[in-house]
Protein backbone atom coordinates (compact mmCIF):
# COMPACT_ATOMS: atom_id res chain seq x y z
CA UNK A 1 0.00 0.00 0.00
CA UNK A 2 1.67 3.27 -1.11
CA UNK A 3 0.20 6.57 -0.20
CA UNK A 4 1.89 9.96 -0.81
CA UNK A 5 0.19 13.01 -0.39
CA UNK A 6 1.21 17.13 0.06
CA UNK A 7 -1.49 18.30 2.33
CA UNK A 8 -2.58 21.91 3.09
CA UNK A 9 -4.63 21.66 6.28
CA UNK A 10 -3.83 20.31 9.93
CA UNK A 11 -3.96 16.38 9.37
CA UNK A 12 -4.53 13.53 12.36
CA UNK A 13 -0.99 11.19 11.69
CA UNK A 14 -2.20 8.59 14.19
CA UNK A 15 -5.32 7.82 11.84
CA UNK A 16 -3.11 8.08 9.26
CA UNK A 17 -1.03 5.60 10.71
CA UNK A 18 -3.76 3.23 12.01
CA UNK A 19 -5.35 2.85 8.77
CA UNK A 20 -1.74 2.80 6.55
CA UNK A 21 -1.58 -0.41 8.93
CA UNK A 22 -4.59 -1.90 8.64
CA UNK A 23 -3.97 -1.56 4.88
CA UNK A 24 -1.48 -4.02 5.02
CA UNK A 25 -2.33 -7.11 6.26
CA UNK A 26 0.57 -9.72 7.00
CA UNK A 27 2.88 -7.31 8.08
CA UNK A 28 5.68 -7.97 10.79
CA UNK A 29 6.22 -4.20 11.66
CA UNK A 30 5.26 -0.78 11.11
CA UNK A 31 8.14 2.39 11.91
CA UNK A 32 6.52 5.77 11.51
CA UNK A 33 8.26 9.28 11.96
CA UNK A 34 6.27 12.20 12.49
CA UNK A 35 7.84 15.31 12.75
CA UNK A 36 5.99 18.47 14.58
CA UNK A 37 6.73 22.15 15.12
CA UNK A 38 8.76 22.65 18.50
CA UNK A 39 7.18 25.03 20.54
CA UNK A 40 10.37 27.04 20.74
CA UNK A 41 10.87 30.42 22.79
CA UNK A 42 9.44 33.04 20.53
CA UNK A 43 8.29 30.66 17.55
CA UNK A 44 4.61 31.63 16.44
CA UNK A 45 4.03 29.82 12.99
CA UNK A 46 6.32 28.10 10.33
CA UNK A 47 5.44 28.10 7.28
CA UNK A 48 6.41 25.60 4.59
CA UNK A 49 6.41 26.41 0.99
CA UNK A 50 7.00 24.36 -2.08
CA UNK A 51 6.94 24.29 -5.97
CA UNK A 52 3.95 22.40 -7.27
CA UNK A 53 5.13 21.13 -10.73
CA UNK A 54 8.40 19.37 -8.91
CA UNK A 55 7.08 18.75 -5.14
CA UNK A 56 4.75 15.81 -5.16
CA UNK A 57 6.53 14.28 -8.08
CA UNK A 58 10.21 14.76 -5.98
CA UNK A 59 8.33 12.51 -3.47
CA UNK A 60 6.63 9.84 -5.59
CA UNK A 61 10.55 9.25 -6.97
CA UNK A 62 11.75 9.25 -3.17
CA UNK A 63 9.42 6.63 -2.58
CA UNK A 64 10.19 5.01 -5.68
CA UNK A 65 13.43 4.73 -4.40
CA UNK A 66 12.68 3.17 -1.20
CA UNK A 67 10.62 0.24 -2.60
CA UNK A 68 13.76 -0.74 -4.66
CA UNK A 69 16.14 -0.03 -2.07
CA UNK A 70 14.54 -2.03 0.57
CA UNK A 71 11.94 -4.68 1.72
CA UNK A 72 8.84 -2.77 2.02
CA UNK A 73 5.06 -3.99 1.73
CA UNK A 74 3.79 -0.12 2.12
CA UNK A 75 4.77 3.66 2.39
CA UNK A 76 3.02 6.51 3.82
CA UNK A 77 4.45 9.46 3.05
CA UNK A 78 2.70 12.71 3.90
CA UNK A 79 4.29 16.47 4.27
CA UNK A 80 2.29 19.62 5.01
CA UNK A 81 2.47 22.88 3.48
CA UNK A 82 1.26 26.10 4.06
CA UNK A 83 1.27 28.16 7.63
CA UNK A 84 1.76 25.55 10.82
CA UNK A 85 1.89 26.24 14.23
CA UNK A 86 3.54 25.02 17.40
CA UNK A 87 2.54 21.34 18.13
CA UNK A 88 1.03 21.08 14.78
CA UNK A 89 2.42 18.07 12.72
CA UNK A 90 4.32 18.48 9.56
CA UNK A 91 5.49 15.42 8.05
CA UNK A 92 4.79 11.68 8.37
CA UNK A 93 6.20 8.64 7.11
CA UNK A 94 5.47 5.32 7.99
CA UNK A 95 6.83 2.23 6.32
CA UNK A 96 5.66 -1.54 6.79
CA UNK A 97 7.62 -4.57 6.26
CA UNK A 98 7.98 -8.26 7.09
CA UNK A 99 11.20 -7.49 9.01
CA UNK A 100 11.75 -4.52 10.77
CA UNK A 101 15.49 -3.85 9.87
CA UNK A 102 13.25 -2.85 5.83
CA UNK A 103 11.01 -0.76 7.90
CA UNK A 104 13.15 1.29 10.14
CA UNK A 105 16.11 2.16 7.53
CA UNK A 106 13.05 3.54 4.87
CA UNK A 107 11.66 5.80 7.25
CA UNK A 108 15.25 6.75 8.05
CA UNK A 109 15.83 7.29 4.17
CA UNK A 110 12.69 8.88 3.62
CA UNK A 111 13.20 11.39 6.13
CA UNK A 112 16.65 12.40 5.38
CA UNK A 113 15.71 13.00 1.80
CA UNK A 114 12.96 15.13 2.68
CA UNK A 115 14.77 17.32 4.71
CA UNK A 116 17.24 17.91 2.88
CA UNK A 117 16.52 17.32 -0.87
CA UNK A 118 12.83 17.63 -1.48
CA UNK A 119 11.45 20.63 -2.74
CA UNK A 120 10.17 22.48 0.11
CA UNK A 121 11.56 25.87 1.84
CA UNK A 122 10.75 26.47 5.32
CA UNK A 123 10.26 29.98 7.35
CA UNK A 124 9.33 30.52 11.02
CA UNK A 125 7.51 33.84 12.57
CA UNK A 126 9.56 34.89 15.47
CA UNK A 127 8.17 38.20 17.62
CA UNK A 128 9.93 40.31 15.41
CA UNK A 129 9.70 38.67 11.83
CA UNK A 130 9.92 35.96 9.47
CA UNK A 131 13.13 33.69 9.43
CA UNK A 132 14.42 31.46 6.38
CA UNK A 133 15.68 28.03 7.59
CA UNK A 134 18.20 26.33 5.54
CA UNK A 135 19.29 22.81 6.06
CA UNK A 136 21.82 22.21 9.38
CA UNK A 137 25.20 20.58 8.14
CA UNK A 138 23.72 17.51 9.85
CA UNK A 139 21.39 17.34 7.51
CA UNK A 140 23.36 17.37 4.53
CA UNK A 141 25.74 14.49 6.52
CA UNK A 142 22.59 12.27 6.87
CA UNK A 143 21.57 12.01 3.96
CA UNK A 144 25.12 11.66 2.55
CA UNK A 145 25.11 7.93 4.48
CA UNK A 146 22.73 6.74 1.24
CA UNK A 147 25.28 7.51 -1.26
CA UNK A 148 26.25 4.37 -2.74
CA UNK B 1 4.68 35.94 -25.48
CA UNK B 2 6.83 35.56 -23.00
CA UNK B 3 9.11 33.30 -19.75
CA UNK B 4 7.55 33.42 -16.22
CA UNK B 5 10.45 33.45 -13.72
CA UNK B 6 9.24 32.04 -10.73
CA UNK B 7 11.36 32.91 -7.36
CA UNK B 8 11.34 30.66 -4.62
CA UNK B 9 11.51 30.35 -1.04
CA UNK B 10 14.23 33.06 0.52
CA UNK B 11 14.97 34.21 -3.43
CA UNK B 12 11.28 35.58 -3.44
CA UNK B 13 12.38 37.95 -0.60
CA UNK B 14 15.73 38.78 -2.44
CA UNK B 15 13.52 39.30 -5.61
CA UNK B 16 10.98 41.45 -4.01
CA UNK B 17 8.08 39.50 -6.02
CA UNK B 18 7.16 35.69 -6.38
CA UNK B 19 7.27 36.14 -10.17
CA UNK B 20 8.39 38.25 -13.04
CA UNK B 21 7.85 37.81 -17.05
CA UNK B 22 10.74 37.80 -19.37
CA UNK B 23 10.59 38.21 -23.11
CA UNK B 24 11.31 34.47 -25.07
CA UNK B 25 13.79 32.78 -25.91
CA UNK B 26 15.61 33.03 -21.96
CA UNK B 27 19.21 31.98 -22.01
CA UNK B 28 21.44 31.31 -18.80
CA UNK B 29 22.98 35.22 -19.68
CA UNK B 30 19.60 36.44 -20.20
CA UNK B 31 18.35 35.28 -16.69
CA UNK B 32 21.12 36.66 -15.14
CA UNK B 33 20.79 39.92 -16.93
CA UNK B 34 17.06 39.76 -15.92
CA UNK B 35 16.55 39.20 -12.65
CA UNK B 36 19.52 41.63 -10.97
CA UNK B 37 22.53 41.43 -9.34
CA UNK B 38 21.58 40.19 -6.39
CA UNK B 39 19.43 37.00 -7.13
CA UNK B 40 22.42 36.56 -10.34
CA UNK B 41 24.74 36.20 -7.43
CA UNK B 42 22.79 33.50 -5.94
CA UNK B 43 22.02 31.79 -8.90
CA UNK B 44 25.89 31.06 -9.31
CA UNK B 45 25.86 29.04 -5.96
CA UNK B 46 26.22 25.50 -6.60
CA UNK B 47 23.40 24.65 -4.55
CA UNK B 48 20.80 26.73 -6.13
CA UNK B 49 18.62 24.99 -8.90
CA UNK B 50 16.91 25.94 -12.40
CA UNK B 51 14.07 24.49 -13.42
CA UNK B 52 12.32 25.00 -16.75
CA UNK B 53 9.07 23.56 -17.84
CA UNK B 54 8.43 21.05 -14.43
CA UNK B 55 12.12 19.76 -15.01
CA UNK B 56 15.35 20.67 -12.91
CA UNK B 57 18.24 21.04 -15.00
CA UNK B 58 21.26 18.89 -14.56
CA UNK B 59 23.25 22.16 -16.20
CA UNK B 60 21.53 25.25 -15.67
CA UNK B 61 23.96 27.59 -17.84
CA UNK B 62 22.16 25.13 -20.59
CA UNK B 63 18.89 26.61 -19.96
CA UNK B 64 16.91 27.59 -22.93
CA UNK B 65 13.62 28.54 -21.85
CA UNK B 66 11.23 29.14 -24.99
CA UNK B 67 7.61 30.70 -25.24
CA UNK B 68 5.33 29.91 -22.32
CA UNK B 69 7.57 28.07 -20.63
CA UNK B 70 8.02 28.42 -16.61
CA UNK B 71 11.29 28.95 -15.42
CA UNK B 72 11.87 28.38 -11.23
CA UNK B 73 15.18 29.21 -9.53
CA UNK B 74 15.41 26.90 -6.43
CA UNK B 75 17.46 27.58 -3.33
CA UNK B 76 18.88 25.13 -0.90
CA UNK B 77 16.00 23.81 0.46
CA UNK B 78 14.36 22.88 4.31
CA UNK B 79 11.78 20.46 4.40
CA UNK B 80 10.48 18.09 7.21
CA UNK C 1 8.35 10.83 29.94
CA UNK C 2 9.02 7.00 30.87
CA UNK C 3 6.88 4.11 30.16
CA UNK C 4 8.39 1.07 29.93
CA UNK C 5 5.83 -2.05 30.52
CA UNK C 6 5.43 -5.94 30.39
CA UNK C 7 1.80 -6.55 28.93
CA UNK C 8 0.01 -10.02 29.72
CA UNK C 9 -3.29 -8.69 27.63
CA UNK C 10 -3.64 -7.05 23.93
CA UNK C 11 -2.97 -3.67 23.50
CA UNK C 12 -3.42 -0.90 21.00
CA UNK C 13 -0.14 0.69 19.84
CA UNK C 14 -1.92 3.72 18.64
CA UNK C 15 -3.86 4.70 21.84
CA UNK C 16 -0.26 4.07 23.81
CA UNK C 17 1.78 6.06 20.92
CA UNK C 18 -0.38 9.12 20.71
CA UNK C 19 -0.97 9.68 24.62
CA UNK C 20 3.23 8.90 24.83
CA UNK C 21 3.14 12.09 21.93
CA UNK C 22 0.90 14.52 24.39
CA UNK C 23 2.89 13.93 27.55
CA UNK C 24 6.08 14.82 25.59
CA UNK C 25 5.00 18.51 25.00
CA UNK C 26 7.58 20.83 22.92
CA UNK C 27 9.18 17.79 20.84
CA UNK C 28 10.43 18.06 18.03
CA UNK C 29 9.52 14.11 16.56
CA UNK C 30 8.57 10.97 17.21
CA UNK C 31 9.79 7.78 16.30
CA UNK C 32 7.81 4.90 16.86
CA UNK C 33 8.00 0.77 15.82
CA UNK C 34 5.71 -1.64 16.36
CA UNK C 35 6.41 -5.16 15.78
CA UNK C 36 3.35 -7.66 15.16
CA UNK C 37 3.06 -11.45 14.82
CA UNK C 38 2.95 -12.09 11.23
CA UNK C 39 0.10 -13.88 9.44
CA UNK C 40 2.21 -16.88 8.41
CA UNK C 41 1.30 -19.80 6.36
CA UNK C 42 0.59 -22.13 9.19
CA UNK C 43 1.27 -20.31 12.08
CA UNK C 44 -1.82 -20.04 14.61
CA UNK C 45 -0.02 -17.83 17.32
CA UNK C 46 3.10 -17.00 19.10
CA UNK C 47 4.10 -17.70 22.74
CA UNK C 48 6.51 -15.15 24.34
CA UNK C 49 7.69 -16.39 27.69
CA UNK C 50 10.06 -14.63 30.11
CA UNK C 51 12.10 -14.72 33.25
CA UNK C 52 10.75 -12.41 35.41
CA UNK C 53 13.36 -11.63 37.96
CA UNK C 54 14.99 -10.18 34.72
CA UNK C 55 13.01 -9.56 32.18
CA UNK C 56 11.27 -5.84 33.33
CA UNK C 57 14.74 -4.93 35.12
CA UNK C 58 16.44 -5.38 31.49
CA UNK C 59 14.12 -3.51 30.08
CA UNK C 60 14.44 -0.48 32.38
CA UNK C 61 18.50 -1.00 32.39
CA UNK C 62 18.19 -1.02 28.16
CA UNK C 63 15.93 2.58 28.48
CA UNK C 64 18.88 3.92 30.50
CA UNK C 65 21.23 3.62 28.01
CA UNK C 66 19.09 4.82 25.26
CA UNK C 67 18.07 8.24 27.56
CA UNK C 68 22.06 8.20 27.80
CA UNK C 69 23.23 7.00 24.47
CA UNK C 70 20.68 9.02 22.62
CA UNK C 71 19.39 13.13 22.49
CA UNK C 72 15.73 12.06 24.03
CA UNK C 73 12.59 13.68 25.87
CA UNK C 74 10.94 10.51 26.17
CA UNK C 75 10.61 6.69 25.62
CA UNK C 76 7.56 4.16 25.70
CA UNK C 77 8.90 0.51 25.48
CA UNK C 78 5.84 -2.03 25.79
CA UNK C 79 6.55 -6.05 25.42
CA UNK C 80 3.42 -8.44 25.11
CA UNK C 81 3.93 -11.95 26.78
CA UNK C 82 2.00 -15.09 26.95
CA UNK C 83 -0.07 -16.37 23.36
CA UNK C 84 -0.40 -13.84 21.02
CA UNK C 85 -2.62 -14.27 17.91
CA UNK C 86 -1.41 -13.70 14.33
CA UNK C 87 -1.80 -9.76 13.75
CA UNK C 88 -1.65 -8.60 17.07
CA UNK C 89 1.20 -6.37 18.15
CA UNK C 90 4.42 -7.88 20.15
CA UNK C 91 6.42 -4.61 20.68
CA UNK C 92 5.90 -1.36 21.15
CA UNK C 93 8.99 1.37 21.12
CA UNK C 94 8.52 5.13 20.52
CA UNK C 95 11.12 7.76 21.24
CA UNK C 96 10.39 11.62 21.64
CA UNK C 97 13.14 13.83 20.77
CA UNK C 98 14.05 17.69 20.03
CA UNK C 99 15.56 16.22 16.63
CA UNK C 100 14.99 13.07 14.34
CA UNK C 101 18.13 11.79 14.62
CA UNK C 102 17.73 10.82 18.49
CA UNK C 103 14.59 9.46 18.15
CA UNK C 104 15.06 7.06 14.99
CA UNK C 105 18.32 5.72 16.36
CA UNK C 106 17.09 5.09 20.20
CA UNK C 107 13.83 2.80 18.35
CA UNK C 108 16.49 1.28 16.15
CA UNK C 109 18.51 0.66 19.08
CA UNK C 110 16.32 -0.52 21.57
CA UNK C 111 14.51 -2.89 18.94
CA UNK C 112 17.87 -4.31 18.52
CA UNK C 113 18.76 -5.29 22.08
CA UNK C 114 15.21 -6.63 22.62
CA UNK C 115 15.58 -8.83 19.64
CA UNK C 116 18.77 -10.33 21.05
CA UNK C 117 19.03 -9.26 24.29
CA UNK C 118 16.81 -8.70 26.35
CA UNK C 119 15.23 -12.24 28.25
CA UNK C 120 12.55 -13.44 26.34
CA UNK C 121 11.89 -16.45 24.38
CA UNK C 122 9.16 -17.39 21.74
CA UNK C 123 7.83 -19.83 20.14
CA UNK C 124 5.51 -20.38 17.60
CA UNK C 125 2.49 -22.44 16.93
CA UNK C 126 2.28 -24.22 13.88
CA UNK C 127 -0.44 -27.25 12.44
CA UNK C 128 2.07 -30.04 14.05
CA UNK C 129 3.58 -28.48 17.08
CA UNK C 130 5.55 -25.81 19.09
CA UNK C 131 8.52 -24.66 17.55
CA UNK C 132 11.31 -22.18 19.56
CA UNK C 133 12.81 -19.72 17.54
CA UNK C 134 16.16 -18.21 17.96
CA UNK C 135 17.16 -14.86 16.54
CA UNK C 136 18.53 -14.72 13.57
CA UNK C 137 22.13 -14.22 12.49
CA UNK C 138 21.04 -10.65 11.03
CA UNK C 139 20.01 -10.00 14.79
CA UNK C 140 23.25 -10.19 16.41
CA UNK C 141 24.67 -8.19 13.49
CA UNK C 142 22.12 -5.63 13.67
CA UNK C 143 22.93 -5.02 17.63
CA UNK C 144 27.23 -5.34 17.23
CA UNK C 145 26.38 -2.00 15.42
CA UNK C 146 26.08 -0.55 18.53
CA UNK C 147 28.88 -1.46 20.05
CA UNK C 148 31.52 1.04 21.04
CA UNK D 1 15.96 -26.59 52.46
CA UNK D 2 17.15 -26.40 49.06
CA UNK D 3 18.20 -24.45 45.32
CA UNK D 4 15.52 -24.18 42.87
CA UNK D 5 16.34 -24.79 39.48
CA UNK D 6 14.63 -22.94 36.85
CA UNK D 7 14.54 -23.78 33.09
CA UNK D 8 13.58 -21.25 30.48
CA UNK D 9 12.53 -20.90 26.92
CA UNK D 10 13.62 -24.41 24.98
CA UNK D 11 15.80 -25.68 27.97
CA UNK D 12 12.49 -26.45 29.53
CA UNK D 13 11.35 -28.95 26.91
CA UNK D 14 15.19 -30.74 26.83
CA UNK D 15 14.65 -30.87 31.03
CA UNK D 16 10.86 -32.17 30.57
CA UNK D 17 10.03 -29.69 33.46
CA UNK D 18 9.72 -25.77 34.03
CA UNK D 19 11.86 -26.30 37.24
CA UNK D 20 13.49 -28.79 39.92
CA UNK D 21 14.80 -28.52 43.57
CA UNK D 22 18.19 -29.57 44.04
CA UNK D 23 20.19 -29.65 47.83
CA UNK D 24 22.04 -26.40 48.62
CA UNK D 25 24.55 -25.26 48.37
CA UNK D 26 25.12 -25.86 44.70
CA UNK D 27 28.26 -24.76 42.49
CA UNK D 28 28.48 -25.25 38.53
CA UNK D 29 29.64 -29.01 39.06
CA UNK D 30 26.74 -29.50 41.17
CA UNK D 31 24.41 -28.01 38.52
CA UNK D 32 26.03 -30.61 36.10
CA UNK D 33 25.08 -33.34 37.40
CA UNK D 34 21.78 -32.20 38.99
CA UNK D 35 20.20 -31.21 35.12
CA UNK D 36 21.13 -34.65 33.43
CA UNK D 37 23.59 -34.78 30.56
CA UNK D 38 21.32 -33.03 27.70
CA UNK D 39 21.10 -29.82 29.67
CA UNK D 40 24.19 -29.90 31.01
CA UNK D 41 25.46 -29.79 27.62
CA UNK D 42 23.59 -27.05 26.27
CA UNK D 43 24.95 -24.63 29.87
CA UNK D 44 28.59 -25.54 28.41
CA UNK D 45 27.76 -23.25 25.37
CA UNK D 46 28.75 -19.91 25.72
CA UNK D 47 25.19 -18.71 24.37
CA UNK D 48 23.81 -20.02 27.42
CA UNK D 49 23.47 -17.72 30.75
CA UNK D 50 22.89 -18.82 34.31
CA UNK D 51 21.63 -16.42 36.97
CA UNK D 52 21.28 -16.83 40.43
CA UNK D 53 18.78 -14.83 42.73
CA UNK D 54 17.78 -12.52 40.34
CA UNK D 55 21.16 -11.88 39.28
CA UNK D 56 23.09 -13.10 35.55
CA UNK D 57 26.45 -14.41 36.40
CA UNK D 58 29.58 -12.90 34.22
CA UNK D 59 30.97 -16.51 34.78
CA UNK D 60 28.75 -19.42 35.42
CA UNK D 61 30.69 -21.47 36.44
CA UNK D 62 31.66 -19.13 39.87
CA UNK D 63 27.87 -20.45 41.11
CA UNK D 64 27.53 -20.86 44.52
CA UNK D 65 23.73 -20.91 44.80
CA UNK D 66 22.54 -20.92 48.74
CA UNK D 67 19.46 -22.32 50.76
CA UNK D 68 16.62 -20.37 49.04
CA UNK D 69 18.07 -19.50 46.43
CA UNK D 70 16.78 -19.47 42.53
CA UNK D 71 19.24 -20.77 39.90
CA UNK D 72 17.89 -19.73 36.26
CA UNK D 73 19.45 -21.33 32.98
CA UNK D 74 18.70 -18.72 30.41
CA UNK D 75 19.51 -19.94 26.86
CA UNK D 76 19.73 -17.66 23.44
CA UNK D 77 17.20 -15.21 23.61
CA UNK D 78 14.25 -13.85 21.23
CA UNK D 79 11.98 -11.08 22.11
CA UNK D 80 10.20 -8.46 20.06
Amino acid sequence: MRDIRLLDAPFDPSALIRSFGAANPGLGGVCSFVGEVRGEQDVTALELSHYEPLTLAGMEQLADAAFDRFDLMGLLMVHRIGVIGPGEPIVCVSAAALHRRGAIDAVDFCMDHLKSAAWFWKREQRSDAWHWIEPRADDYADRSRWEK
Amino acid sequence: MAVTIVFLGPLRDVAGTASREAAAPLDWAGLLATVGPEVADQLRDDRVNVACAGRVLSDKQSLRAMDGDEVALLPPVSGG
